[in-house]
């Protein structure tokens, strides 16, 4: 289809704790909507299972223009990934409606 | 007499989990358990409070929560001294231990309950009144007065917690509907108590078990500590309980919210406002050793002693 | 005589929302919570309706089914005219107005047992009689007679929809198996509802204060109208109430019911039905303003008129 | 005497389920439901165990498990033979009918109590000592003695698989504390078991409708086995029943036992050990066709044969 | 590896009420399958956090050949975009069986 | 950004039941770490609707490099794909931190 645009796909999996604080990031450096579901996983900070209080990730999927894709990755880069159990990662897609992401 | 059966349910669930079978029930379930336990102490409490509260409730309310100040000043040289832990480790595992276990105080409650020993029916106040106060010291051992901590947000987080606001709630509620109009709650809030008890505590015990592990990992201090602590901070407990002139029943309650460490509302808000911290260390600490030692150890001993001690 | 306490737990979840505290109950048990209470409404009346069913309760139920075509055909106009809706948004609440909240029964029923006030037991069945018409209603002003809307997939959605099914098969349930059997199931669909519906209302108040927001946007009309509009279709439903003999007990709820506004099935039929309503809109209306209108006040106010006109 | 209450709810949820009304609850509350009803069964179990243990149970107990070997090795022949399934297909089949249903025990015990009928109260050891055996055979039939199984990863599976481990785990709990210790947790694992079983019916009703779909794909013989089969293997129960020396209310429920199949542990370890097996196929017949049969026609017939033989 | 075949993978979020109706179309648009996970989220329809009845989003995601991923977007963006909470996106992906999907 | 390093993201989508048996492989295939989210979903295998006991799906995501994401692709297709309710995609992602993955 000749009318598809190229954006950027951010997913972000971080300890279920962090997410309102990451949310207001996202708000304040512009991501136009976010996807959140709340998942389990396993890495460097070890299971992460979710049975009870905060024990579990949750899964951010942002879809916007890959500059400010990277620049929301640096943002997280810098101010959690020292102290807090989260990755993330970067994907291009195709979406119809450029002017909306 | 025989031991109090919710312990049964924490032992199998121990058990349980050290065998690494799956009972977990599902989040939610246990969201559901808890949410339910602590509006329930709240609500009780509540009533109790307009029933017999009076001017002397302030003054004891003052001196709990000076208590809650004192035992993380007490844990955290000990902690950076003897443990040789880093400041945000000891400032964290601090404010663990100076806080309070809901769970373990509704296990003190239904274990006097079921011998027959009366005592002070408001100490769900000092529950309230002893969460926030370590966490705020522990924060202020790990960050001194920075100003790069956002205090309002921190505020926020610590008042408007959920363990804060569901005891606060309910407290207020009690208080203000009192018992004969909340009688017809009592088959969810009251009559079912025990039963969800029991299965909160199948829960901790597997979640207890999954701890077990990383302490390990730890070294010998800190098991040693998760041990010895809470039969210290149990006697300043029970000195201020004698002090406050409560019955042996609310002295054993004082003794265990001393002796108990925070497993929910103190994690979070360490999570957030000392990040260096290692989680995953003051956790197995509270809920892998303190939190059963209490329960299956601590507060029969503690009732013993302020028997004895014949408070009141 | 006090606030009903359940009313407390409405308040308590209403100051949380605003204070932004989340003391929300996952997803999953507040679906059991609304699961438990329709259900147990329908058993409740199930049962009252085998013991006090009669021919007269036919005229009763015709009668109420005109009420339900009745609200939503006055309110259409006044929300075109005076509030300058466009079609859509105005049929779209005029559905919810004309429709029910089973939430505010279940109070007014509460309140009522709580004042000892009686009433005719059978009423669930009025309540499952007023779901559905004024969503028809609501559909027809809508998008009138078209004839690509799939009227055979509509009735499927509106007469299989949760909260008429659970309703109805409770009411068929209880009406088979009778009271005597069913007592053995009263501990969870009995004596535990007033604690369910405390539960419920306490998340019913963190929602309603999440749609508060959401109300600043859409003017000062939409407001007024939440707050009077009931007290007018209270006065129908009290009409109705009294000409169809009801004790004052009886014309309190049709009065109530008639006032309530519907924010879980109406929503979700005109969301598919009429897509081009604004679901924020009418949702704000029904239950961040006339929802805790009824349960703070309409009811009392309905009931104090219910019993001065003496109906019965 | 009329229908057990309980079982209009499984009506209800079937007919829903037929008509494809959404009327789920959420997975985690369905957990939660059967949680409670394996953990109830089994401390109720347990309290009687520890009063009326004898060591005539010890012999019970053998020739019971020699039931729970027996039944899958009647099965597989027929199955193979006239039925024409494959090796795999048959033996995870005989599995799930040599196997229980705690779903069918819980309404046959609910059905014996609202009629007065008295059976040997620790019955509840019998359900788990029947989950596991079949499966052994079954998964022997299915692969020999071959040796790329890890039978100690299947035992782990088998004996910590949640329903024995919930209902051993009550069981200790029970016998270990007693009934008098266990009162306080009656409101939550007595008072509310019917109540509990009979919103788990409704569910199961939804699930069962949904399981009759397949069942057209798999042609006549299985529908006919389903019915078929736990008439015969009731036959073997009351034998076993009468040959033990039990009650008439303990061989109706020893009967129901042998006539009811697997639906939850004997699928899950059929799908890891036998994988070749077409898990909608015995699920079908065991959930689509056994279930409601036992339910809605099985008991009362097995009653009825069971008093007229007067067991005991 | 060079059994790896390219195929489309279609990213859908909307509102939960629109399950019912997307999947059925899904089914007669030829889909081979599909992933459904339940998710909260914000966008232009503002917060949907799924605490209580149908306020929350699903995400559906479907693998396929890239002219029926089109084919579904285009469909969903004609009958669904204008009124409804939905987003959607696609991406390259590599599967192993080709004809599966 | 020049600091972006070509990852694979795998993803598999299984039923429940195989989790324990997947997270296992996937350790022993040296995958660096996993995220899980219980899901629902419809292909060859009928619906899986994960209503009650086991009869879900689970999506499991591992970023890793595209030589282990393929070898793990691999041996779930040797040992799952005949008798279970599985399908997995790989697709190439961007990441900060080449070492993490
Ligand atoms: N390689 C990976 N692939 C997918 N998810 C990962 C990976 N590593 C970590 N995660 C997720 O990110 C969370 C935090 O990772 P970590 O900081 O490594 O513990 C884990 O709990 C997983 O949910
Ligand atoms: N830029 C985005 N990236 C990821 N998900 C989005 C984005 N925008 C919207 N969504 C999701 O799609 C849903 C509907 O979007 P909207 O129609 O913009 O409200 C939201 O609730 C989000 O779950
Ligand atoms: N084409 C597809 N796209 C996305 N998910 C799929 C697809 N096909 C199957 N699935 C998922 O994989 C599971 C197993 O697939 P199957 O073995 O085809 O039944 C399904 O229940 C879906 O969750
Ligand atoms: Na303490
Ligand atoms: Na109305
Ligand atoms: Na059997």
């Amino acid at each position: 289809m000749s009318n598809l645009h190229t954006r950027c796909l951010l997913t972000i999996v971080c300890e279920a704790l962090l997410e309102p604080r990451i949310e207001a990031d996202l708000k304040r450096l512009g991501a136009p909507g976010w996807t959140a579901t709340p998942v389990r996983g396993r890495g460097e900070h070890g299971d992460r299972e979710g049975h009870w209080e905060n024990d579990g990730n949750v899964r951010l999927e942002v879809v916007c223009s890959s500059e400010r894709a990277e620049r929301i990755a640096a943002h997280l880069h810098e101010h959690y990934y020292r102290d807090y159990a989260i990755v993330s990662w970067l994907a291009e897609v195709k979406v119809l409606r450029p002017e909306k992401f | 007499m025989a031991i109090d059966p919710v312990v049964y349910f924490f032992g199998f669930g121990l058990i349980a989990g050290l065998l690494r079978a799956d009972l977990r029930l599902p989040g939610p379930v246990y969201d559901a358990l808890s949410f339910l336990l602590l509006l329930s102490i709240g609500l009780k409490g509540g009533v109790e409070l307009a029933r017999h509260g009076s001017i002397e409730l302030l003054w004891q309310s003052l001196a709990v929560i000076g208590m809650g100040i004192l035992l993380p000043i007490l844990a955290f040289p000990l902690l950076r001294g003897i443990g040789r832990l880093g400041r945000s480790d000891a400032a964290s595992i601090a404010a663990h231990y100076g806080s309070v276990s809901v769970g373990t105080f509704a296990v003190a409650v239904s274990w006097l309950g079921s011998r027959g020993i009366e005592f002070e029916p408001y100490m769900a106040l000092f529950v309230v009144l002893l969460e926030v106060p370590a966490i705020i010291v522990g924060i202020l051992f790990a960050r001194g007065l920075q100003h790069n901590l956002d205090w309002r947000d921190m505020g926020r987080e610590l008042f408007l917690g959920r363990s804060v606001l569901l005891l606060g709630g309910g407290l207020v509620i009690g208080a203000l509907a009192g018992g004969e109009a909340l009688a017809p709650l009592e088959p969810v809030f009251v009559d079912a108590f025990k039963g969800i008890l029991a299965l909160f505590l199948l829960e901790m015990g597997l979640i207890a078990a999954a701890r077990l592990g990383p302490l390990r990992e730890h070294g010998l201090f800190i098991v040693v500590f998760a041990i010895l602590w809470p039969l210290f901070s149990a006697i300043i407990g029970l000195l201020f309980g004698l002090l406050l002139g409560l019955s042996p029943g609310g002295v054993t309650i004082l003794a265990t919210l001393a002796a108990s460490a925070s497993y929910i509302a103190v994690p979070a808000a360490m999570r957030i406002a000392v990040p260096s911290a290692n989680p995953s260390l003051s956790l197995a600490a509270s809920l892998g050793l303190t939190f059963p030692f209490n329960i299956l150890f601590g507060i029969p001993l503690y009732a013993e002693v302020a028997q004895r001690l014949g408070g009141g």
